[in-house]
C-alpha cells in the first residue's frame, strides 16, 4: 500500500471510530453510573438521523433540524427514564433487556409508521458540501472531516464536564459507588434522568450528524447497536476513556481489515474483542 | 418428594402433554396446524434450554441462538449430499460437536458474567452469524439445503417417517418430552443442588469448596447442545438452514419468551412459546404494525408479570413453589 | 502446643499503592482459638481473605500442614480444609437450614457432577449436614427456610455450612457482629466447644468474647504485625496498649 | 384496497361473490368458488417498501378485471414474510396445505425464495416470483410450478459487460454486498466482460448490510481502473453512491452497475447519481403506451409513481389473469393450467414478454443513463435475453 494510501485509510479508520466513539460514550455512560444497559440505545441513533431528515426538509436547514432533533431526542429520553427505566433500577438486567428490547420494537414500527421503509437520503449542508484533494485522485469530504472534529470536541467536552463540574463529580461518583452519591445528598432521581437523557441524546446526535453520510433505512439503529457494544466490551463498561480508545481501535481496525481480510472483515472486531477479552476479561479500563 | 415443583406444574404438565398426544388427530385434514405446533415443540426445547441456563444456573445470554443455528448448519455441512444417514446417528453427532464448540465458547464467555456475559455472548453469535452469512462455501445469507430427510431406523426398525409432518411432530412432543424429563431430573439431582446454590450465592458456593466455573461450564454445554438439538430439529422440519436462525432477534424473543413463560420453572418456557408465537400470530393478521403491539406487550410483561405466566397460573392453582 | 497448621510467612496484600498487609509473619496451631484484633482498617479482614484464597497475595507464602498453597484457586482452599465465614451473613437463602448444610456436605462427599441421582438420595450426605446442624444446635430448625431464621441462627447456620465441610481450619471473620447479648453468648458457648477439635483463628470486635475465647491474640496495626502472646501477657503489654488501645480504656 | 385485516376482507369477499353471481345470473353453470391469490411479501423491515410496491401492482391488474376472472371472483390471502427466510417453509406451508391458495405471489427476497420454492415443491399451488433475482429459482431448482416475473440475476448484469466493452474500459473492479444476488451478478457481468477481452482485476465483497464504504472506495482509487462495475440495492446504493461522488471518484472513475443501483434511489442519491450508466429489463421513462398507461393509472390509484416492483407485481397478476381465462376459469387442472401460462404472451409495461422453458422472462434488458434524477433509456442492451437456467431439467 502507498504511504498517502495507508494514510488515507488511517483517516477512514479514525473518522469510523470517532463516530463509533460517539455512539458508545452515551451507552457507557449510562450503564457507568446508572447500571442501565440500554439496548434501545440503538434506536435512538436512527431516530435522531430520521428527525433531522424530517425538519431539515420542513425547516430547510439542516443545523435548525439538528437543534430541533436533539430536543425531541432528549425530550424521549425523559420520558422513558420517567415513566419506564425508573421502575428498573432495582431488578436485575435481564428485566432491562427485556423492556429496551420492547423499546426497541415500539421504536421500528413508529419508525415504519411515520417515514415508510424506503431509502432515505439527507443532504450536507451547503456550507460543508465541497472535497478536499488529498491524493491525484482521492479527495475527502469535508463534511467526514467536520464531523470528526465535531467529535472530538465532544469528547474533550465531556472530558471537561467529568472532571471540572459538580455534575461531572457525581458522574464520577455514581461510576464508583452508586451509593455514596446517595449519601452525598444529590436528589439521585434527577441525577439518574440528566444523565440518562444526556446519553440517549448523544446517541441521537450521532443519527443526527451522520445522516448525511450514512442512507437511512430500517433497522439501521441494530446494526449500530452492536458494533457500540464491541466498542463498549473492549473499553471496559463504564468507562468513558475506555470508549475512546476502544471506538478509534474498532474503526481502525475494521477499516482495515476490510481491505486487507477481505473475506473474514465482518468478523475481525468480534475476534478482536474475544482476543481482548481472554487477556483482560473487563476490558481495556475497567471502571 | 415430588419432581414437579408446584402443583400448578403437575397439572399443566398432564394436561399439556395429554392434549398434545391427540394434536394430529384433531387436526387430520389440516397438515398447516400440525407444522406449525410441531414448530413450537421445536422452540420450546429451545428456550426450555435457554431457561435452563438464564433461569436456573443464572448466566444471561442474549446469544443462544447462535447453538440454534450452529445445530443446523453442523447438520446440513456434515451429511454427505447425496446419501440418506441416519437419524439417531447424527443426533448423537450434532449434540457432540455443539458440545465441543460450547466447550471453547464457554471458555471464554464464563470467565465474564452479568452484563460483560450478555454483550460478550451476543457479539459471538453475531461473528458465527456473520461466519455464515459471508461464507461461500456454507451458502452465505442464503442458506444451505437438506435434500435428503433422514431415516429413523434403529436396529432395522422403522416407525417414523420424517416426511409425514404427523411422524414428525411426535418426534418433536418426545423430543421436548425428554428434554423437560432431563431437565427436571438433572436439576432435581447433586448436580442440579450445586447450581442451584452457585446461581443464589456463588460467593458463597466457591467458599464452601466448589469450583463454580465447572458447574457453569458443564450447565452451559449441556444447554448449548439442547438449543442446536432443537436448531437441528428445525432444519429437518423444512429442510434447510440459514444464517438468520442464528440473529441476535432469536436470541432476544427467546429470552422473552422464557421470561414470559416463568424465568427458572422449565415448564415456563413451553407456556411462553405457546403464548407468545400464538400473540405473534394473530397481531401480524391483525395489523401491519405487528412490532409495536409486541413491543408495548413486553413493555407491560416486564412492568407487571413478575414472574411470569407460570408464576401467574401458580399463583391462581395454588401450591407455590418451595 | 500442638502442631502448627497453618501457617503465613512474609505476607504482604497492596491494593495500588496502599499496602493493606505488610509482610506479615503468623503461625496458627491445631485445636486452638487464635483471634486477630486491631483497630479499623488494620488488615484483619484482608488476611482472612488471603488465608482462605479470596484474594491472591502479592507477595509471601501460605503453609499448610508444610505444603505451600499459596497459588492455588480460591475453592481448592475449602478442599484442603480451610473453611470460613463471612462479615456480613452469607449463606443461601432461599434454601432449608438442611439444605444449606446439605450444599455444604456435598462438597465433601463428593460426585457433585452426577445429574440423574436425586439430590436427596444420599443418606451420608443429609447426615453430615444434620449432624452440623447440631453442633450449633439448630437442628429443629432443619426444615425453615434460611431467611425466615433469626440474624443469631444465620450466623450459626454458617458455621454449621463451614462445619458440614469438615474443615480442620475456621478463619471466623467477626461471627459476632451485630448481635444482641444473648445471641453472642450461644456463640461463644458453640466457639468454646469447637476449639477443642479444630484450629479456629477468629476476627471479632467484641473485646469480652476474645479475651474470654483466646488461647493466643495477635494484634495488627496498619497492616503490621504487632505482637502475638497469650491472652494475659496481651493485656499487660503496655505497647498494645499504646499503639492499639491508646487510652481508652472502655474496651477492657 | 388492501386488506390486512381478516375478517373484514372476507366480509368483502362474501359480497363480491353475491355481486357476480346475481350479474352472472344462474344460467352460468361454470365454477364461481373464488380464485384464491396468496401474497407472501415482506411489509415489515428492509423490503416493505419493495412488498407493497409488488402488492399494489398485482391488485391494480386485478382490479382492471373487476377482480372477477373468467366469472370467478378473486380472494387475496396477505402474510408478511418481513424478509425472514427462516419463517418462509412455514408462511408457505400455511398458503399450500390451510389456505390451499392457487397461486402464490412472493417473495421479494432470494433467500426467502429459496425457502418457499423448497415448500411448494409437489404442492398443488403455482408460485409466481415477482422479484427474487436468484438464478437458482429458475435454474437448479426450477419446478414445474415456479414461475418468476421479474428478472434473474444474470439476466440484469450480463449485457452490461458487452456495454463496458463498447465504451472503451479494458481493466474493471467489480464491488457488491457478498450476498447471492450481489454474488450473481459480479459473476454475470465478468462473463461476458472477459469474454469480450475485458479484465476484472479486483473483485471486492463487502460484507451485507455494511455500508461503510470508505476504505474499499481509499482502495479502488489505489487501483486506478478504467471503470467499477457495482452491484447495490435499496439503502446500500444510496450510500455508495454518494460515498463515491464525495470521495472525488466520480469525475475520474466512471461507475457502471447493475439497474438496482438507481431503482427506487434515485431521489435519495441527489446529484452524485447523474450520469451513471446502468442496465435492467425496465426503466421508468421508458417510451411505450402500456406503461404509460399503467403509470398513469398507477399514479391515480395510490398516489405515488409506480416502480419495477410495482410493474413486476403487475405483470404477476397478468400471468394469472391471462392464464386462467384461457383455462375458461378451470384452477384445478394444475397440469393445464401450467401449460396454459408456459404459452401467454404478456404485454407489460417493460415491453412484451413470454416464458422461457425455465420459467424465466425472455425479455429486453435496457442501458439507462441517469440524466435530470430519472433513469433515461439509451438503447436496448440485449433484446429478448434468454436466462441460460444452468442446472434446470424442465
Amino acid at each position: 500500500m502507498e504511504m498517502s494510501l495507508f494514510l488515507v485509510q488511517l483517516l477512514n479508520g479514525i473518522q469510523y471510530g470517532l463516530l463509533l466513539f460517539l455512539v458508545a460514550s452515551g451507552l457507557t455512560l449510562v450503564f457507568g453510573v446508572m447500571g442501565i444497559l440500554n439496548l434501545a440505545h440503538g434506536s435512538m441513533y436512527m431516530i435522531g438521523a430520521y428527525l433531522v431528515y424530517y425538519f431539515a426538509a420542513m425547516t430547510d436547514s439542516f443545523w435548525l433540524a439538528v437543534v430541533i432533533a436533539c430536543s425531541i431526542a432528549m425530550v424521549i429520553g425523559v420520558i422513558i427514564e420517567r415513566f419506564l427505566i425508573v421502575h428498573l433500577y432495582k431488578r436485575d438486567h435481564l428485566d432491562q433487556v427485556l423492556l429496551t428490547v420492547g423499546l426497541i420494537f415500539i421504536f421500528n414500527a413508529a419508525q415504519s409508521f411515520i417515514w415508510g421503509n424506503d431509502p432515505l437520503g439527507v443532504d450536507v449542508p451547503e456550507l460543508l458540501s465541497s472535497s478536499i484533494q488529498i491524493t491525484d485522485i482521492v479527495e475527502y469530504p469535508v463534511y467526514r472531516l467536520f464531523l470528526s472534529v465535531l467529535c472530538v470536541g465532544i469528547a474533550i467536552g465531556m472530558y471537561y464536564v467529568i472532571n471540572n463540574t459538580k455534575l461531572g463529580m457525581m458522574i464520577r461518583a455514581g461510576e464508583s459507588n452508586r451509593e455514596m452519591v446517595e449519601n452525598l445528598g444529590v436528589n439521585i432521581g434527577t441525577l439518574f434522568t440528566v444523565v440518562f437523557a444526556v446519553g440517549v441524546t448523544l446517541s441521537a446526535l450521532a443519527g443526527i450528524v451522520s445522516a448525511p453520510v450514512v442512507s437511512l433505512v430500517p433497522g439501521m439503529g441494530e446494526r449500530v447497536l452492536i458494533s457500540c457494544f464491541v466498542v463498549v466490551v473492549i473499553g471496559g463498561m463504564g468507562s468513558i476513556k475506555g470508549a475512546f480508545v476502544a471506538a478509534l481501535l474498532v474503526g481502525i481496525v475494521d477499516t482495515f481489515a476490510s481491505v486487507l481480510l477481505p473475506g473474514m472483515s465482518s468478523m475481525t472486531i468480534y475476534l478482536l474483542m474475544a482476543l481482548i477479552l481472554i487477556f483482560k476479561p473487563q476490558g481495556l479500563f475497567k471502571s | 418428594m415430588s419432581v414437579f415443583s408446584s402443583k400448578a406444574e403437575k397439572v399443566f404438565i398432564f394436561a399439556f402433554f395429554f392434549i398434545a398426544l391427540g394434536i394430529p388427530l384433531f387436526f387430520n385434514e389440516n397438515t398447516f396446524y400440525v407444522n406449525k405446533i410441531s414448530t413450537m415443540l421445536i422452540l420450546s426445547i429451545f428456550v426450555m434450554s435457554l431457561d435452563y441456563l438464564v433461569g436456573r444456573t443464572g448466566l444471561i445470554t442474549l446469544g443462544h441462538a447462535m447453538f440454534y443455528g450452529l445445530g443446523g448448519y453442523l447438520f446440513a455441512i456434515m451429511i454427505p449430499e447425496y446419501e440418506v444417514v441416519n437419524f439417531w446417528l447424527y443426533t448423537f453427532y450434532v449434540m457432540a460437536a455443539s458440545g465441543v464448540i460450547a466447550l471453547i465458547v464457554g471458555f471464554i464467555v464464563l470467565r465474564t458474567s452479568g452484563i460483560y456475559m450478555i454483550m460478550i455472548t451476543l457479539a459471538l453469535a453475531q461473528m458465527t452469524f456473520y461466519f455464515f452469512a459471508d461464507s461461500t462455501e456454507y451458502g452465505g445469507l442464503d442458506g444451505l439445503f437438506i435434500y435428503l430427510k433422514p431415516e429413523t431406523s434403529i436396529f432395522g426398525l422403522n416407525f417414523l417417517d420424517l416426511d409425514n409432518e404427523n411422524h414428525f411432530y411426535y418426534l418433536c412432543l418426545l423430543s421436548l418430552f425428554n428434554c423437560y424429563v432431563f431437565c427436571k431430573v438433572s436439576l432435581h439431582s447433586r448436580f442440579g443442588r450445586v447450581i442451584d446454590a452457585i446461581k443464589e450465592n456463588p460467593e458463597r458456593a466457591t467458599a464452601l469448596g466448589y469450583n463454580i466455573f465447572h458447574f457453569r461450564l458443564v450447565s452451559y454445554v449441556l444447554s448449548s447442545s439442547l438449543a442446536a438439538y432443537a436448531g437441528y430439529l428445525f432444519s429437518l422440519q423444512y429442510g434447510f438452514v440459514n444464517p438468520t436462525m442464528m440473529s441476535w432477534e432469536v436470541s432476544a424473543s427467546a429470552l422473552v419468551m422464557a421470561i414470559l413463560g416463568g424465568l427458572g420453572t422449565i415448564f415456563g418456557a413451553i407456556l411462553g412459546v405457546f403464548v407468545y408465537e400464538s400473540l405473534h400470530y394473530g397481531i401480524e393478521h391483525m395489523t401491519q404494525y405487528w412490532m409495536f403491539w409486541m413491543g408495548s406487550l413486553i413493555i407491560l410483561m416486564v412492568l407487571l408479570l413478575k414472574s411470569g405466566i407460570a408464576g401467574l397460573i401458580e399463583q391462581l392453582v395454588g401450591g407455590k413453589r418451595k | 502446643m500442638s502442631e502448627c497448621i497453618l501457617q503465613a510467612e512474609n505476607l504482604s496484600k497492596h491494593w495500588g499503592g496502599l499496602k493493606a498487609l505488610n509482610e506479615f509473619n503468623i503461625k496458627f496451631y491445631d485445636k486452638s482459638l487464635h483471634s486477630i484484633v486491631g483497630p479499623n482498617g488494620a488488615g484483619k479482614s484482608t488476611m482472612l481473605n488471603i488465608l482462605c484464597g479470596t484474594y491472591p497475595a502479592t507477595k509471601g507464602v501460605i503453609l499448610y500442614r508444610g505444603e505451600n498453597i499459596t497459588g492455588l484457586k480460591s475453592h481448592q482452599f475449602c478442599r484442603k480444609g480451610i473453611g470460613r465465614s463471612f462479615q456480613k451473613t452469607n449463606i443461601f437463602k432461599d434454601a432449608t437450614c438442611l439444605e444449606n448444610c446439605c450444599i455444604a456436605a456435598q462438597q465433601r462427599v463428593g460426585s457433585s457432577f452426577n445429574m440423574f441421582k436425586s439430590k436427596h438420595s444420599s443418606k451420608h450426605v443429609t447426615a453430615i449436614a444434620e449432624d452440623a446442624l447440631e453442633q450449633v444446635g439448630l437442628l429443629k430448625q432443619a426444615n425453615t427456610k434460611a431467611s425466615a431464621i433469626s440474624y443469631g441462627e444465620q450466623r450459626q447456620l454458617e458455621i454449621a455450612m463451614v462445619l458440614a465441610t469438615d474443615p480442620q481450619v475456621l478463619l471466623l471473620d467477626e461471627p459476632m457482629a451485630g448481635m444482641g447479648h444473648e445471641e453472642s453468648l450461644i456463640i461463644i458457648d458453640l466457639l468454646k466447644s469447637l476449639k477443642k477439635r479444630y484450629c479456629i483463628v477468629l476476627v471479632e470486635h467484641d473485646m469480652d468474647a476474645v479475651f474470654e475465647l483466646s488461647d493466643l491474640m495477635t494484634v495488627m496495626v496498619d497492616g503490621q504485625h504487632l505482637i502475638t502472646d497469650v491472652v494475659d501477657n496481651i493485656r499487660a503489654n503496655p505497647l498494645v496498649q499504646e499503639a492499639y488501645l491508646g487510652n481508652d480504656d472502655e474496651v477492657f | 384496497m388492501i386488506f390486512k385485516n381478516k375478517t373484514l376482507r372476507k366480509v368483502v369477499l362474501a359480497s363480491s361473490v353475491m355481486a357476480t353471481s346475481v350479474l352472472s345470473g344462474m344460467s352460468a353453470h361454470a365454477d364461481e368458488s373464488p380464485i384464491k391469490i396468496g401474497v407472501m411479501l415482506p411489509y415489515s423491515g428492509v423490503y416493505a417498501g419493495l412488498g407493497e410496491a409488488a402488492t399494489n401492482g398485482l391488485k391494480q391488474a386485478l382490479k382492471e378485471k373487476g377482480n372477477t376472472i373468467a366469472g370467478r371472483p378473486v380472494e387475496f390471502i396477505i402474510s408478511d414474510t418481513e424478509a425472514k427466510p427462516a419463517r418462509a417453509p412455514e408462511l408457505t406451508s400455511a398458503m399450500t396445505d390451510k389456505d390451499n391458495a392457487d397461486f402464490i405471489i412472493g417473495p421479494v427476497h432470494s433467500g426467502v425464495a429459496m425457502g418457499m420454492i423448497k415448500s411448494v415443491r409437489n404442492k398443488d399451488s403455482i408460485m409466481i416470483i415477482p422479484n427474487a433475482g436468484a438464478n437458482a429459482a429458475t435454474g437448479a431448482f426450477c419446478q414445474p410450478n415456479v414461475f418468476r416475473t421479474s428478472f434473474s440475476s444474470w439476466q440484469t448484469a450480463y449485457p452490461m459487460g458487452n456495454q463496458a466493452i463498447e465504451m472503451g474500459y479494458k481493466k474493471v473492479v467489480t464491488l457488491s454486498w457478498n450476498y447471492g444476488f450481489g454474488k450473481e451478478s459480479l459473476a454475470a457481468f465478468s462473463e461476458s466482460f472477459e469474454a469480450a477481452g475485458g479484465e476484472v482485476v479486483k473483485e471486492i465483497f463487502v460484507p451485507f448490510p455494511k455500508t461503510e464504504f470508505q476504505s474499499y472506495l481509499t482502495e479502488i482509487a489505489s487501483i486506478k481502473p478504467d471503470a467499477v462495475f457495482v452491484f447495490f440495492a435499496g439503502g446500500g446504493s444510496v450510500k455508495f453512491v454518494k460515498d463515491y461522488d464525495a470521495m472525488g471518484l466520480k469525475g475520474k472513475i466512471p461507475l457502471i452497475g447493475s439497474g438496482f443501483l438507481t431503482e427506487g434511489t434515485i431521489e435519495a442519491q441527489g446529484e452524485a447519481a447523474d450520469g451513471l450508466f446502468t442496465t435492467l429489463h425496465y426503466a421508468d421513462t421508458l417510451d411505450n403506451p402500456k406503461n404509460k398507461a399503467f403509470r398513469a393509472e398507477y399514479l391515480s390509484l395510490y398516489n405515488k409513481p409506480a416502480d419495477l416492483y410495482a410493474v413486476q407485481g403487475y405483470d404477476a397478476g397478468q400471468l394469472i389473469i391471462q392464464a386462467v381465462e384461457a383455462t375458461k376459469g378451470n384452477t384445478a387442472d394444475k397440469k393445464a393450467l401450467i401449460k396454459a401460462m408456459e404459452g401467454v404472451e404478456i404485454d407489460s409495461p417493460r415491453g412484451s414478454f413470454h416464458f422461457s422453458k425455465a420459467h424465466n422472462p425472455i425479455q429486453n434488458i435496457y442501458l439507462r443513463k441517469v440524466e435530470n434524477g430519472e433513469n433515461v433509456v439509451v438503447k436496448t442492451a440485449a433484446a429478448n435475453l434468454n436466462d441460460p437456467a444452468r442446472g434446470c431439467r424442465l
